[in-house]
């Protein structure tokens, strides 16, 4: 189906099911009851999960495949988020040639610092792309202020020409970004008893827009295209001397990875108008790094899981505070109770920081493989259960 | 004329002169071994060959084309492949992916955007490749995990990969080294059927006599870098030039 | 000309600090091949030695002062510092006056030891991981530091003093001949610099003359070899790893009267420190030195004014610039071996 | 617009009263505030109303955070009629009765802005989205400041600015929806003027250090402005990396280049290190131009001069609000005893000057939502828009319609020589009254921007 083997396909179903019901799946809980703090399927943040599920996608393909260790992949989401703004400042607030360019934008931005950096391979490599990252953040926060909006960000304002659609505003207040008029930030509630699920219209594009950089990524992945980044990572000498120019891969490869980032930053723009010179900085692309490996390098949907873990630790941990445990734990003696909050407490709320490097550290440890081990130790264990049919497929690669 | 031409080529690390005046002449469709002691040039030679190094004078041009300047992959493209000391292959990648690479290199030439293709889908490049895996007696290693294979299987799928793409000169620099009597002689069939089967040039740089006396039709014997005599294996075994820089010393093979 | 001096004094300091780091780091990343992101968390926790040391002589026992109330309206609670008990106030003052340079002998068994207890626990499972995994270990293990270290001291700086005797500036003018008081120079940031320089020789001594360091050299240029010696290399990279976390622990002591430590000023040098291994060469022990020197030293001129009026915003990028010049006129750093970390 | 109105609490009663059924979405079109607490974004329920407290609870404004995080607990305690009331008793306004806002229970959730734009917005829409808090505060730097008004102008939800001190909060970027509290880099270049005139004299030579981001521009033109205005010469401005912690080699040319004045437009971590390294460079201890070498830092806080420790001695900087200004400068500004003594009796030390805006901030919401009598951020906008009040520690004070920024009386303060304990660290030198700090609304320094109108959402 859709040119992918059945395993391929199956799990192209599987994520698209998981997008298409995520306000449901991220809700689990009651919205009254205590556990509802750890419901995740408000609009923000399940369009966070998408977005740097592309990130990270994008940036797979790059590190995943050919071994290519970008630390300066951030530049090219904040480049893609410059650009996307300017275009919904400058040209018309609908969303689609604000991601449309930014992907453009970032693209180029990746040819120039990829063409450079790829002189040099392993450590050197890092360091060029962490080097130019972090000239990009220090002069968007600093010397092209005009350009970006400095350490402030770039916004959309009232006073913005927008050529295509500028005098249809509304007196007084900034348009929300939009598609065709139907506002991004457009959300119905659905409500089932106690349960409540929000569908956003943003989320969707964005989810969207995911699922065909997924689809994509799966392409290339097992295209012959693919397959030479994947001989790059082996044996870049062998893949020489058979006749093939590694230097346009490369540079193909991180072109495309480069336009992924530009489209999460773009589709960041698009959800919520603002570019900021901190989404460049170097723990930015740290970020994403951590993402890919904590999900499983160079799987196809490894990158995914780790973004998701990593944005519901920033944003549903660091938001659980003291009063909160007391609440939780209320039920328990009072003496009991202090105690257990106390345990408690340094891990969440200001905390959360300290419960990403355990995790970190735990997955590294327990799971070499990333979290897709993880998953695929659970699916052996249930397997073994169910039967004995002992699958000793060939070792498919790129799982 | 021979298909690969070498005239006067010079190469000077520093101080060291480690190629002099290389003249070499391999006719086609022959197997010609290129012999010496250790530090005699040998790899510097073919290094020159393939691109990784540009001697300082001479030149060597391959049917009729001058390589000198040529990235190896352009090298490649013109027909020469390498089969290296140690096996080189994708080690990461399956059997069968590592003989479609240089299917695809054949046939779509050093780069080819095809990122949305699906690769297993390409009928012409998997019959290829699935001929060549025949061809080498590789057919029941297909889905294997290339690095988990043993010595003389990586030896072979190596020198597959390289006849894949149908060239016209092969380069073997020590293709035995480090391998077990029988993997050796393995080898030595293996070689000895292509040459015989294939139209093809074969270039070779040994340092076991074995080996090169049963292989070769004719032996240049490279010394401090220059060469030192030229001539068929008979001649070469009791020539008293080559005793003396040669084989006195490694008559333990 | 004055400020070209004043400017290559900047410059050596800031470099001493970035080569120590660098110096550390570069045992463990550029020769054992380990990407620790933890290093910059260890140059942290070494400037908190200086900070927990100056806690421990400041311990107080509540005193209320009944003449004089708090803010509250209710009688002040005065701190009396043990150390007043037990050597009198004045005496008591000066040792907390020399807090700062005392840490340095708690610093080093505890730096030693959280190197050791690292290696030991964790990196030695990682050698022959991935770097991918590496990188993330020692960047979990990072924030773990970081964040214990901000449970127990906050967030914000925490002042930690030179000596008073070391506290004021050096006037260098009088001495080369200029006007006084027209190149003065902090006397703390002179004692880091030679401090530095004192570690840096001990350092290279210790790898040059020593069997151990020799074994270490031989098996930074091939492991494998020196395992087949019989040699136990592996007990011998615990010992380094231990080494490079004091040198790291070292700098960061020193470094705590030029800024007030923060929780979070490990990861301020970690990119740099990598930037600075990098530029060195990767494998080079002087490599990393002589980059830390260099891009300290340019660091410092392009901030002078004529510089950045001639080119804006040079002053914030500068090391990254001179970093890509470098790596891409020089393929392996300023003094980089072949074949490390290139694949 | 199809946005439907998301309430938690008002999820729980329409979903028991509809049953298990699936609730059809509702549209809203530009409802009036005044027919009561529908048709805006996340109109509070019957029994209780949620604000949003985003502060730095990572990085190094953490502490900052804590502090503001603090005062936002003890508003909310005194807002449900716990503790000791605070301020009510001593707020000019007194519609507020210690039963909740409107009857409502208070509750709040939190967030953590890491002191990054695209952090704290994440933090502000979840508490919208999520928890349905219908009015965010806090933040401890101007650029989270600036990006979080944006995003409640956006979403139709009343934002009240913690600690920001750029001018262009309400200047360039000012929202109708947004309000700020705490000073701005006008009032502290205005405030400190005159006094550095009068300290140091009329003819100083200055030479400034400024952070290389937009609050260090506004802070270094407001400060040159003011002081070059009363006879001073700026020798040389010249701009600091924002990441950059080591300041030596900016300090060491300040002695050469002819000043006697160093201004460090510098904000927490980097103020403590570019003090500390000034201070080390000896440039207190020298001579210039025949005069005693002067270092000023414009805005001060408690949090920065105890990072800085010693060096802070006798260093001039303005400050919003200090705790021990009742005591010392009598009953025009009640409210801060008040204030501190039950900030310090639930603590245990005195409150910082962020703790205080937050503080304020939270009651001056909750209060013009009681006299407006409604939620909806248009009636809030009506009911701050031009407000007077007095009471809340800084004296008598103005909420100006025309940028939604107070105007009260600014606070210049010197660092202690020698300080009896951590929390009390500057002496008040004098209190620059509000109309020297009070400018037009169309100052060229905050030209630029529109208020735009108030956005109810929905």
């Amino acid at each position: 189906m859709l040119g992918l083997n059945a395993k391929d396909f199956r799990l192209l179903l599987l994520v698209t099911i998981l997008v298409v019901f995520a306000p449901v799946f991220l809700n689990p809980f009651p919205v009254d009851s205590a556990m509802a703090q750890f419901n995740a399927g408000y609009p923000d943040l399940m369009q966070r999960f998408v977005i740097f599920g592309i990130f990270a996608i994008g940036f797979n393909i790059l590190f995943g495949l050919t071994g290519y260790l970008s630390f300066g992949h951030a530049a090219f989401l904040g480049t893609g988020s410059y650009a996307a703004v300017w275009m919904l400042k400058l040209l018309t607030i609908n969303v689609l040639p604000a991601i449309l360019v930014s992907t453009i934008v970032a693209g180029l931005f990746a040819l120039l610092i990829g063409f450079v950096s790829l002189r040099r391979s392993g450590i050197y490599f890092s360091i060029l792309t962490l080097a130019f990252a972090q000239m990009a953040f220090a002069l968007a926060a600093s010397v092209l202020t005009s350009l970006t909006g400095g350490e402030t960000g770039l916004q959309t304002a009232l006073s913005d020409p927008r050529i295509l659609d500028g005098a249809a505003a509304v007196a007084g207040n900034i348009p929300a970004p939009s598609l065709f008029g139907y506002e991004m930030r457009a959300t119905t509630t659905m409500r089932f008893g106690d349960w409540a699920f929000t569908l956003n219209l943003g989320y969707y594009l964005a989810g969207a827009f995911m699922l065909a950089a997924f689809y994509l990524s799966i392409r290339i992945t097992r295209s012959p295209f693919g397959m030479m980044l994947r001989a790059i990572k082996s044996n870049q000498q062998r893949l020489n001397y058979t006749g093939l120019n590694t230097k346009p891969y490369m540079l193909a490869c991180f072109v495309i990875s480069g336009m992924y980032a530009g489209l999460a930053g773009g589709l960041m723009a698009a959800m919520d108008p603002l570019a900021g010179a901190e989404r460049m900085f170097w723990t930015a692309s740290g970020e994403v790094v951590v993402m890919t490996i904590l999900g499983g390098v160079g799987t196809l949907i490894g990158p995914v899981l780790g973004a998701g873990l990593i944005k519901y630790m920033e944003n549903i941990v660091s938001k659980i505070n003291e009063a909160t445990l007391h609440s939780w734990f209320a039920f328990l003696p009072d003496g009991m109770e202090d105690a257990v909050v106390a345990l408690i407490y340094p891990f969440i709320g200001k905390g959360w920081n300290l419960t990403l490097g355990i995790v970190f550290m735990l997955v590294v440890i327990f799971l070499p493989g990333g979290l897709v081990q993880g998953g695929q130790k659970i699916a052996g264990l249930f397997r073994r259960k169910k039967s004995a049919e002992a699958s000793t497929k060939a070792q498919t690669p790129a799982e | 004329m021979g298909i690969l031409e070498i005239k006067n080529v010079g190469k000077r690390f520093g101080g060291l002169q480690a190629l002099s005046d290389v003249n070499l002449s391999v006719a086609e469709g022959s197997v010609h071994a290129i012999i010496g002691p250790n530090g005699a040039g040998k790899s510097t030679l073919l290094n020159c060959l393939v691109g990784k190094l540009i001697p300082d004078t001479g030149s060597v041009t391959f049917e009729g084309q001058s390589v000198l300047g040529r990235k190896p992959y352009e090298i490649n493209q013109m027909g020469i492949s390498r089969v290296f000391q140690t096996p080189e292959i994708f080690g990461d990648l399956s059997v069968m992916e590592n003989m479609m690479i240089p299917c695809f290199a054949k046939r779509d030439g050093a780069f080819e955007l095809n990122a949305y293709g699906s690769m297993m889908k390409d009928k012409e490049i998997i019959e290829r490749a699935e001929h060549m895996l025949d061809d080498m007696n590789m057919a029941d290693k297909r889905d294997m995990h290339a690095a988990s294979m043993s010595r003389g299987d990586k030896r072979r799928l190596e020198i597959g990969m390289c006849l894949a793409q149908e060239p016209r000169l092969l380069l073997l620099d020590e293709p035995t080294a480090g391998m077990a009597r029988a993997d050796t002689n393995n080898t030595i069939d293996l070689l000895k059927h292509i040459s015989a089967t294939r139209p093809i040039t074969i270039a070779i740089i040994e340092h076991d006599m074995h080996v090169v006396f049963s292989l070769a039709e004719r032996i240049t014997v490279l010394a401090q870098g220059t060469p030192l005599v030229e001539d068929t294996p008979d001649n070469i075994k009791g020539h008293p030039k080559v005793r003396e820089a040669y084989l006195g010393e490694s008559s333990g093979h | 000309m004055d400020a070209i001096i004043l400017q290559t004094l900047n410059g050596l300091d800031k470099g001493s600090a970035y080569a120590l780091i660098a110096l550390g780091l570069t045992l463990i990343f550029g020769t054992l091949g380990v990407v620790n992101f933890a290093h910059g968390a260890l140059f942290m926790i070494g400037a908190f030695c200086a900070v927990t040391l100056q806690k421990i002589l400041t311990l107080s026992h509540t005193v209320i002062d009944e003449t004089r109330t708090d803010f509250l309206g209710n009688p002040m609670k005065v701190d009396v510092p043990y150390i007043y008990e037990w050597f009198g106030e004045s005496t008591g003052n000066a040792i907390i006056d020399w807090s700062v340079p005392l840490a340095i002998i708690l610093a080093i068994p505890v730096m030693i030891v959280l190197g050791v207890v690292m290696e030991r626990g964790l990196i030695k499972h990682f050698y022959k991981r991935p770097h991918a995994d590496q990188i993330l270990v020692t960047f979990g293990l990072a924030i773990v530091l970081q964040e214990i270290v901000k449970y127990f001291y906050g967030a914000n700086p925490i002042p930690a003093p030179a000596p008073d005797a070391l506290d004021g500036v050096f006037d260098f003018g009088a001495m080369l001949g200029f006007d006084a008081n027209t190149i003065t120079y902090p006397l703390w940031r002179l004692v880091y610099f030679l401090f530095s320089a004192v570690i840096i020789c001990a350092v290279f001594a210790f790898l040059q003359f020593t069997t151990f360091g020799m074994v270490v050299r031989a098996g930074m240029a091939d492991r494998e070899t020196v395992g087949l010696l019989g040699i136990n290399i592996d007990k011998r990279f615990t010992i380094m790893f231990g080494i490079a976390a004091a040198v790291a622990g070292l700098a960061g002591v020193m470094y705590a009267p030029i800024n007030s430590p923060n929780y979070h000023m490990g990861m301020d040098f970690l990119v740099i420190s990598f930037v600075v291994v990098v530029v060195g060469g990767m494998g080079s022990l002087p490599g990393a030195v002589l980059a830390g020197f260099v891009l300290g030293i340019l660091e410092a001129f392009a901030s002078m004014t004529v510089v950045t009026d001639f080119f804006p915003g040079i002053n914030n990028i500068v090391i990254y610039l001179v970093a890509v010049l470098i790596l891409l006129t020089r393929p392996r750093g300023l003094l980089g071996r072949k074949g490390v970390m290139e694949d | 617009m199809t946005k439907t109105n998301f309430t938690r609490r008002g999820v729980m009663k329409t979903g028991a009263a509809t049953g298990a059924g699936l609730a059809v979405p509702t549209l809203f079109t530009g409802a009036a505030w005044s027919d009561g607490h529908t048709g805006f974004t996340n109109a509070p329920g019957e029994g209780s109303v949620t604000l949003g407290f985003n502060v730095p609870q990572t990085g190094p404004y953490a502490d900052e955070g804590a502090d503001e995080l603090r005062a936002f607990e003890l508003a909310v305690e005194h807002l449900n009629g716990e503790g000791d009331g605070g301020m009510l008793s001593t707020f000019s306004s007194k519609t507020l009765d210690g039963t909740g806002i409107l009857g409502r229970r208070v509750e709040y959730v939190t967030g953590d802005t890491q002191t990054k734009p695209d952090a704290a917005r994440a933090a502000a829409k979840s508490m919208i989205e999520k928890d349905g808090a219908v009015m965010i505060s806090g933040g401890s730097s101007s650029g989270v400041a600036v990006a979080v008004q944006a995003l409640c102008q956006e979403a139709g939800i009343i934002f009240m600015a913690g600690l920001t001190h750029s001018n262009d909060t309400t200047g360039k970027d000012k929202k109708a929806n947004g309000f700020r509290h705490f000073f701005n880099s006008y009032m502290s270049g205005a405030a400190l003027a005159p006094i550095l005139a009068a300290q140091y004299g009329a003819d100083r030579k200055a030479y400034h250090l400024t952070a290389d981001y937009n609050w260090g521009y506004t802070t270094e033109e407001a400060i040159r402005t003011s002081t070059e205005a009363l006879g001073w010469e700026t020798v040389a401005a010249v701009k600091t990396p924002l990441t950059q912690t080591d300041f030596s080699s900016y300090i060491a040319p300040v002695l050469s280049s002819g000043a006697d004045v160093l201004v460090l437009n510098h904000y927490g971590g980097n103020m403590v290190n570019s003090l500390t390294n000034a201070v080390q460079f000896g440039l207190r201890a020298q001579q210039a131009n025949g005069k005693q070498f002067e270092i000023v830092v414009p805005l001060y806080s408690e949090l920065m001069a105890r990072g800085a420790g010693a060096n802070i001695g006798g260093i001039l900087g303005s400050q919003n609000w200090d705790w021990k200004l009742e005591n010392q400068l009598g009953a025009r500004y009640s409210g801060t005893n008040a204030f501190v003594q039950s900030f310090g009796t639930k603590f245990g030390f005195p409150p910082s000057q962020a703790a205080h805006t937050c503080y304020v901030q939270t009651l001056l919401y909750a209060d013009a939502v009681a006299r407006a009598g409604s939620f909806n951020p248009c009636a809030v906008v009506e009911a701050l828009e031009g407000f007077e009040f007095d009471g809340m520690g800084n004296g008598p004070t103005l909420y100006r319609a025309d940028d939604h920024q107070c105007f009260k009386d600014v606070l210049v303060v010197r660092g202690k020589e020698n300080p009896e304990n951590e929390f009390d660290l500057v002496e008040i030198v004098e209190v620059t009254p509000v109309e020297q700090v009070t400018y037009a609304p169309d100052h060229p320094q905050f030209a630029g921007g529109a208020l735009g109108t108030c956005n109810p959402g929905a």
